[in-house]
């Protein structure tokens, strides 16, 4: 499912791990929990930055060959 | 019946189609003002239509490379003015009017037609800031909706490259003047929506006159863009008039530079703040165990704390009675029993002996043998005393006091009577005499009368 | 016979002779009789005195260097 | 018969035998007599006390040493 | 019988004892049986408690140097 | 049982054990019992930290060289 | 069966024997059987309380070492 988060959003739940890490409420399993998750999103992000492939492509339209 | 002078040899219908089409030939290059009906878009691009006045109609047709050239699309209930050539379509029978150039009548009027779409799209809330999409933060790809050449798509492509240098860029090429402009225009968005490849559209464009830019001002182009699922940016050069397409997209920006820097992030700057998250989120991570380690590492101590007074107070606790129960040892115990014992030894030591002692002095106290030989003594006396009274009566009533005097008394022996004349007794009768002092025993031996 | 008599005994007869000598009407005989009477009983009082006194000293004797 | 006695009957019976002989009232014989009883009596209290002093002494002894 | 008793009964019986001859009301020849008999159950006591300390010396050996 | 915890029920649990034995009011044996308890809820805690911990560190390695 | 005490059985049974044997009101036998007693009870306390110190003791070892 996390694999369809867009950076931003992968972003946003890392930014949530983060602050609720950071209120220090967690109970330690949660707060583990909350940092696997967070190194997930933060790996995401990491994979999002370097998804794109350095490519220009042109897409004629198909009615000029017409 | 047909006339001897008419009896010729009848045309074929071709050859009479032929013949029409000859003498239409002259009928090229015409500039015609009619109004436009009935528009149509057929599937090989070209368009058919009727050009119309007051009296007359006559079709239009236009082909798609013709449509592909032409500043604007005939439209509905629109004057224009067409320039093109009569034709008869031998094999239909259909005469056409085919245009290969139309021109506006009136740009006034165009003017107001765009005013009245504008006010149209904005009743029906098309240029609301809410109805905008968002742009992606990171787009996978950016469609760049241009002409393929030109300054316009080079800074779009160095512009986006340099922030972020690894994005992918989808040039969808589009004609962006003449009469085909908005369907192309119209095309490339609908395209770039179905094939999904990318998650933000540029529009962009050099800028350009009224004329020019007419194809962003087309209804059928705002539609396209306020149809988009995806976020349209337009970047349609420095005029002072926004267009229809402005209005519409989702962000309007004035140069091409500008558009790129809108789509796409800078890579070096999210990377500056993951490597923040990221240091963040270890440092917490860091922060917490080592908190939890000196949580535990206290209770730890305050379990090793009270662990030696567990035992400790017991000990002494344990101590004091092993104290308590020496004071109360057996030995004590026999020891306190000996001393009461001893106790009761004395007491009756001393209660026998003074019990022995009140015997002794009591038989002491009572004198038992002076009192004895005094009552005997007085006992003896009164007798002695009695005895001695009794004899001196005796002697002072016995004739002894007579025969003292030398009396005596004579008595027979036998009887005892008193002799008192001689005559009484008898020779050798015995008799006795009592003289003052003891008596004799005698015989008579004569008598005297 | 009068030597079987306690003391008291010798003694009353001898009172009873004594009253009967001194109510003085006794014939010289029975006066002597009498007389001769009272001196046994004396003579017996005297004796069973001397006895008694003796037998008691005889008694008395080790009991007082007891 | 008087040796069954304790040495309060004893000690009784000679303070009767001293009353009597005190009162004077008695016949020399019965003087006699009660002077021999009291002896007796006196004598069996004396045995009495001095049997006592002994059981009491003697056993006294070995506990003192005690 | 009186070898069966325990050293409180002999005790009890001890003071019974002594209370009597304490009152003093008793005759010689009681007061002398009160006094036999005391010194029985003295004695018994004394051995109850010369039994206990022998018991309680051979016990009391191993347990005073634990 | 006491596996499953977590590391806050189990600390949670080390506390209570920890308040009561500091409160002293126990018996030795309950006091025994509650510092086993302590213990091996101590140890859940260390087990579960220090679980924590490696984990923790042998995922940060790896991104660190990112 | 009193090694099935507690040491706080032990303990309570113990302050028993030391409080009637310091009311003193016991007899020889009953005052020598508690002192018995109160022996084996102290006894049993100070083997709860070695086997719990070894307890502590050896088990507060190797977490020191932590």
């Amino acid at each position: 499912m996390s694999q369809d988060l867009t950076y931003e959003q992968a972003l946003e739940k890392l930014d949530e791990r983060l602050k609720v890490l950071e209120d220090g409420n967690l109970s330690l399993e949660d707060a583990l929990k909350a940092v696997d998750e967070a190194r997930v999103y933060l790996k995401i992000c990491t994979e999002r930055l370097d998804a794109a492939r350095k490519k220009i492509e042109v897409r004629a339209e198909p009615e000029t060959t017409d | 019946m047909l006339k001897p002078e008419e009896a010729q040899r009848p045309y074929t219908v071709t050859e009479l189609a032929n013949e029409i089409k000859r003498e239409l030939r002259p009928l090229t290059a015409l500039l015609v003002k009619g109004e436009v009906s009935g528009m149509k878009r057929g599937a090989k691009g070209h368009y058919s239509f009727a050009i119309r006045d007051n009296l007359s109609l006559i079709n239009g047709f236009l082909y798609a490379d013709d449509a592909r050239r032409v500043t604007t699309l005939p439209e509905d209930g629109q004057v224009f003015i067409f320039r093109g050539r009569v034709d008869f379509w031998t094999q239909y029978g259909a005469l056409r009017f085919i245009v290969d150039q139309i021109e506006f009548d009136d740009i006034g009027k165009l003017r107001a037609r765009l005013e009245e779409l504008k006010r149209r799209l904005e009743a029906e809330g098309a240029f609301a800031p809410e109805r905008k999409r968002r742009l992606p933060f990171l787009p996978r790809a950016v469609a760049l909706l241009t002409s393929p050449t030109g300054a316009v798509i080079h800074d779009l492509q160095e512009t986006i490259l340099e922030r972020y240098p690894n994005m992918t860029i989808i040039v969808y090429p589009v004609l962006v003047q003449g009469a085909a402009a908005p369907m192309s225009v119209a095309r490339a968005l609908r395209r770039c929506n179905q094939e999904g490849a990318a998650d933000v559209i540029v529009l962009a464009r050099g800028g350009g006159s009224f004329e020019e830019m007419y194809a962003f001002n087309t209804e059928l182009v705002a539609r396209a863009i306020l149809d988009s699922r995806l976020p349209v940016v337009t970047a349609l050069g420095h005029t002072s008039d926004r267009t229809v397409a402005d209005l519409v997209g989702d962000a309007e920006c004035r140069t091409p530079t500008e558009a790129g820097a809108r789509v796409v992030p800078k890579k070096s700057d999210l990377i500056a703040q993951l490597r923040e998250r990221k240091r963040r989120l270890d440092r917490e991570i860091a922060q917490r165990v080592s908190r939890e380690t000196e949580r535990i590492d206290l209770k730890r101590r305050r379990l090793l704390q009270v662990l030696p007074a567990l035992v400790r107070h017991r000990m002494e606790r344990l101590t004091r009675a092993a104290a308590e129960l020496g004071r109360l040892s057996p030995v004590a115990q026999v020891a306190r029993r000996e001393e009461a014992l001893r106790d009761r030894r004395r007491r009756l030591d001393s209660a026998a002996v003074s019990r022995l002692a009140n015997s002794t002095s009591s038989l002491a106290a009572r004198r038992a043998q002076d009192r004895l030989d005094r009552a005997l003594a007085e006992r003896f006396a009164v007798a002695t005393r009695a005895l001695a009274h009794r004899e001196q009566r005796l002697v002072a009533l016995s004739p002894d006091g007579v025969l003292a005097r030398g009396y005596s008394i004579t008595q027979d022996a036998a009887s005892g009577d008193v002799i008192r004349s001689a005559a009484a007794t008898g020779v050798d009768r015995r008799v006795r005499i009592r003289l003052g002092s003891g008596r004799l025993g005698a015989r008579v031996e004569e008598i005297e009368p």
